[in-house]
């Protein structure tokens, strides 16, 4: 006999706390479009996007949310050849792109998608501008992907 | 003999059904900063982080110590994580007072946290079950613990009343704890008897509430304990066994690891009858039953005595050994946190300082002159426990 | 519209849990000759069903002959679940125990059925009820129901 | 302090899929192999610490069904849930205060049964990351391309990494994964997530390492070539990916530092003999080679380049193979250390570094060289 093999699913299904700076930022990206960081009053870092309301660096309470500009650069980036599967959930199948942004003004970056680009011409340093939903539903999808800018 | 260490602040946030103003993270981070403000050090004083949640299925998110690394103070600092189930916040306290003893570190903070609003936890514990012999019919914790519960009342004659009076004595002694989340000042034993059975023998307030809520507290060596507070919980022994789960000839009514951990912390600790000994006791009693078993476990009373000691009140808060006056695991049970909160409950017993006012309000669960007492956890599938004792006295 | 406070999801992951070739073996015996089998510490003789290759208790192995069982057994314990929750794979109410199988020395989960919950006592007799069709799972027995 | 040592390992041999061997019978066996190593008996061992994870095994508190495997029954016993070499760490505070004599430290994972794409999803966020499906393929995409940009690094010095693994691993009976490669042949490989390509990445494993531990005196009577571990250090980087410099591996810089600091090793290039590091991509090994002091920044190619991490070479990095080779999720660790124990104990056969006194091991937990825990083994 051929070794049993159980196959089986874990499902579980959530409700994830935001906390109120995923929150805030999330919730700005839905209904005004914009991108906001928050500020921290020791290191003076702008991070965007914020995970909480606190600097993970200085342990400092953040208060100053500061609006950033929808434009950056790529810092880096890659681009997904491979089907993963799941619980990875990509909202695109393959081939896409993936990168890390440095929006003007922030001090971090964001990753999210590279978008209405032609892969081979992706390059570090690309200045690129955020293409908004016209549905937005409160997610980092809220934003489709960057896409280069003139 | 190890270095002598000592719980020098703690921290815990109010546990509730579910915090929407935080996320596990910020959780963590009210907990640091509450131990941090309680032992008036800031982060540049410690010198490590140790981290403990249960499940990941708990939160999904595996890993939880690296979301949470920055939340929990670790941002280029020495953190790790401690997962042993329920067991998990008294491990992580533990593993706190072996990063001191061991020399490496001399003030080291320890948080645990689990948020269980999340998602459906007795999903979640299911997943505890094999996956070939019985998670097709597991109910989370409830049954696991039903099937000890029924053999402990089998073999010595428990009595569903005994078990209610425990759930009566902890639902009133939480109205004393302003982190408690269930408070119940009105509570009956013929309320807990009429309640809705969830999985035979146990009935829904037989049973603990799952809580969103995190605990912190700091370990520091001889030197800087004394010079961090006038009123150091000096750990005295520490103890965490494991047995098996389905082994030869397990009894669910004796159990074996926890007599096991408590000879040896009480070996550490020079006690020799715990009873008269120790003066308060914060137990894992997840469910009421267990406060009777493990009390056996521990030696506050002989085999099939657990009945005997709530009946006769030796574990009220006026009684000879009070027994959770915080409320317990029965009041609250945010899983990755309760067994650290049992310990931070006997530090604030020791340093006297378990009576605070809260927003205003005045809670008292001291236990007057608590000299010594004894932090307990439990976990995996009913098989880890682990033992701590506390005292004023570093000697 | 509304401050988002929660974020609302799902995971699904998929595994492929090995029984192995004991289990594999354990559950080959129940498929295909409705036999259940133990296996023997080699240190304290206790049996031990399923028939894994370790006692733990004694850090021992097992012997390699293993030990026919029978169907029958005595009710250690049991539960009556009556807690619905999400993704239950088991509708509630329903009663399942440890069941000390003759010649066994540790416990065998299962359902208990063909009986009310109030007529059951721990240490009473129980046997298998087997499956007509088997598939090489713990339900190739497909529930114990007392002894007749 | 008290002085502790190595004194005994086993390791599986790695392999894609284990079906015939339950999980337990794997922890088991190697546990016992271990004890044999030593010469010891589970009644010698006075401590036990694991490391293995809920999401990877689909059981939750995974070392439920495990303590009796590992020999944990009714002893003092924890887990910590990271990759092995913080277990180790554990074990190793444990026997520094004094309490416990002898540590049994096991880690284990069978890749088979879930996946390394589930385990590193799964680390990520719900709200900013996960939306992505970034996983650690994904992600460390990412940081293989910005540290090649930030330094000029290139694909082909990457490639050098796995030639090497793939080599090295043919003297390592546990490898899983042993060919003769060319630059080319890494190169030409199917791109994964670029420029990550299938000879970049780590294998999907099943497998176990167990190591034991144990203070002066006993190490001394156990065995007369025991590894002493000489220093550790372990730090924790930023969790979100844009809040840090991929780039740069400062939480293993700093674990580096504390852990030569505690040996008292100065130039590690030069008082290093040997070392065993966790590189789940080819690119990272060259990025630890900088973290881990062995060159400047920036310079880890260069090195490669030289070959001085060759076997031949002034630092032989992985003769083991390393991670490349064969990548067991939390048991990956734990086998560097192992491996540099073996070293220094001379018993590492044909993948022997001739003459290795003074060892490094480094394990990582999360993705990108989030979490590091670096170590020293010496004579």
């Amino acid at each position: 006999m051929e070794p049993l093999v159980k196959e089986g699913n874990i499902t579980v299904p959530y409700q994830w706390t935001t906390g109120p700076a995923v929150g805030k930022f999330l919730t700005e990206l839905r209904d005004n479009k914009k991108i906001m960081g928050l500020r921290c009053p020791k290191c003076k870092r702008l991070f965007v996007p914020p995970l909480e309301l606190f600097c993970g660096r200085c342990f400092v309470e953040m208060k100053d949310w500061v609006e950033v500009s929808e434009e950056g650069k790529v810092i880096s980036y890659t681009v997904v050849n491979l089907p993963l599967p799941e619980p990875c959930q990509p909202p695109l199948p393959p081939p896409y792109a993936l990168a890390a942004i440095r929006l003007e003004g922030a001090d971090t970056e964001i990753i999210h998608l590279l978008g209405e680009v032609e892969f081979e011409k992706i390059k570090i340093g690309m200045p690129v501008k955020a293409v908004w939903k016209e549905k937005r539903e409160g997610s980092i999808l809220d934003i489709e992907h960057f896409k280069p800018r003139g | 003999m190890p270095r002598k260490v000592a719980v020098v602040g703690t921290g815990q946030t109010v546990c509730v059904m579910r915090r929407e103003d935080a996320s596990f993270p910020g959780m963590i981070y009210e907990a640091v900063n509450r131990a941090l403000k309680d032992a008036e050090l800031t982060l540049a004083d410690i010198d490590a982080i140790v981290f403990g949640s249960s499940p990941e299925y708990f939160e999904g998110v595996n890993h939880p110590e690296k979301w949470c690394g920055e939340a929990s103070g670790g941002f280029l600092k020495p953190q790790f994580r401690i997962h042993t189930g329920g067991t998990v916040g008294s491990s992580t306290g533990i593993a706190g007072y072996y990063h001191v003893a061991s020399g490496l570190f001399d003030v080291v903070l320890a948080v645990t946290g689990d948020k269980l609003s999340e998602g459906p936890v007795q999903l979640c514990l299911s997943t505890v079950y094999d996956p070939i012999f019985g998670r097709d019919f597991a109910c989370g914790a409830p049954s696991a613990v039903a099937i000890q519960s029924r053999r402990y009342m089998h073999k010595y004659g428990i009595t569903e009343v005994q078990a209610a009076k425990v759930a009566v004595k902890n639902r009133k002694n939480a109205c004393n704890n302003p982190y408690a989340q269930l408070k119940f000042p009105d509570i009956t034993v013929e309320m807990v008897l009429n309640s809705p059975v969830i999985s035979s023998p146990l009935r829904m307030l037989d049973v603990c509430p799952a809580s969103d809520g995190a605990c912190a507290m700091i370990f520091a060596c001889e030197e800087k304990a004394k010079k961090i507070t006038k009123t150091p919980a000096w750990v005295k022994g520490v103890s965490a066994v494991a047995e098996g789960v389905n082994y030869v000839n397990r009894d669910w009514a004796e159990p074996i690891a926890l007599i096991k951990a408590a000879k040896t912390a009480y070996s550490q600790a020079g006690i020799t009858d715990p009873r008269k000994e120790i003066d308060v006791a914060e137990i894992y009693e997840a469910f009421t039953y267990q406060e009777l078993i493990w009390s056996e476990g521990l030696g506050f009373c002989g085999p099939g005595e657990g009945g005997k000691l709530i009946d006769e009140g030796v574990t009220e808060m006026t009684g000879e050994l009070p027994i959770n006056p915080s409320g317990g695991v029965l009041s609250t049970n945010t899983i990755g946190a309760t067994a650290m909160m049992r310990q931070v409950e006997a530090a604030l017993q020791v340093m006297g300082k378990a009576r605070e006012v809260y927003e205003g309000k005045e809670y008292n669960r001291q236990v007057e002159g608590a000299k010594i007492a004894l932090a307990h956890g439990w976990g995996g599938a009913i098989q880890f426990h682990n033992v701590m004792i506390l005292s004023s006295n570093p000697d | 519209m509304a401050e988002i406070k929660e974020i609302k999801g799902k995971i699904v992951v998929p595994y492929h849990w090995s029984y192995g070739a004991t289990i594999t073996k354990f559950f080959q015996e129940t498929r295909e000759n409705k036999k259940i089998y133990g296996a023997r510490c080699t240190k304290c003789k206790g049996v031990l069903v399923p028939p894994v290759r370790l006692c733990g208790r004694c850090f021992a192995p097992t012997e390699e002959e293993w030990v026919e069982l029978s169907d029958h057994g005595r009710l250690v314990s049991f539960t009556t679940v009556y807690l619905p929750f999400p993704g239950q794979p088991t509708e509630p109410p329903y009663t399942y125990g440890m069941i000390r199988l003759d010649g066994a020395d540790t416990d065998f989960p299962h359902l208990i059925k063909e009986i009310d919950e109030d007529k059951m006592k721990v240490d009473m007799r129980l046997q298998a009820v087997w499956s007509e069709e088997r598939k090489g799972n713990l339900f190739d027995i497909k529930y114990f129901k007392p002894e007749e | 302090m008290e002085k502790v040592a190595v004194v005994g390992s086993a390791q599986t041999k790695y392999e894609r899929k284990k079906e015939s061997q339950h999980y337990g019978e794997m922890v088991y066996e190697t546990v016992r192999s271990a004890l044999d190593s030593s010469g010891l008996k589970i009644e010698d061992i006075d401590t036990v610490i694991s490391a293995s994870c809920d999401m990877l095994d689909g059981r939750s508190i995974s070392n439920v069904f495990t303590a009796e495997a590992m020999g944990a029954f009714q002893k003092e016993e924890s887990k910590v849930e990271e990759d092995g070499s913080f277990a180790l760490l554990y074990a190793y505070m444990r026997l520094l205060s004094g309490r416990f004599k002898t540590a049994m430290v096991v880690a284990y994972s069978k890749g088979s049964e879930s996946s390394p794409h589930s385990y590193t999803a799964l680390m990520m966020e719900p709200f900013y990351q996960r939306p992505f499906g970034l996983d650690g393929l994904t992600s460390s995409a990412l940081q293989a391309r910005r540290y090649m940009d930030k330094y000029g690094i290139t694909e082909e010095q990457a490639a050098l990494v796995s030639v090497k693994a793939h080599k090295n691993a043919q003297n390592n009976p546990y490898a899983q994964i042993k060919m003769d490669l060319t630059v080319e042949d890494v190169l030409r490989s199917e791109v994964l997530s670029s420029p990550i390509k299938k000879l970049d990445a780590s294998p999907i494993s099943d497998g176990c390492c167990a190591v034991i531990i144990a203070s002066e005196e006993k190490a001394k009577k156990i065995t007369d070539k025991p590894a002493w571990i000489k220093g550790v250090g372990h730090y924790l980087d930023a969790y979100y990916l844009g809040h840090r410099d991929l780039a740069e591996a400062e939480a293993c810089r700093l674990a580096a530092q504390k852990a030569y600091q505690m040996a008292g090793i100065k130039d590690p290039l030069k008082e290093i003999d040997v070392a065993e590091v966790y590189d789940a991509f080819s690119y990272q090994e060259l990025m630890l080679y900088e973290a881990l002091g062995f060159c400047e920044k920036g310079g880890g190619g260069k090195l490669m380049e030289k070959g001085f991490t060759q076997m031949d070479g002034e630092l032989p990095v992985n003769p083991s193979g390393g991670v490349l080779s064969a990548h067991p999720f939390l048991a990956a660790g734990l086998a560097r250390i192992a491996e540099a124990a073996l070293q220094v104990s001379g018993k590492a056969e044909a993948r022997q570094v001739p003459k290795a006194k003074t060892a490094l091991a480094h394990g990582t937990s999360g993705v990108c060289l989030q979490a590091n825990c670096v170590w020293i083994l010496g004579r």
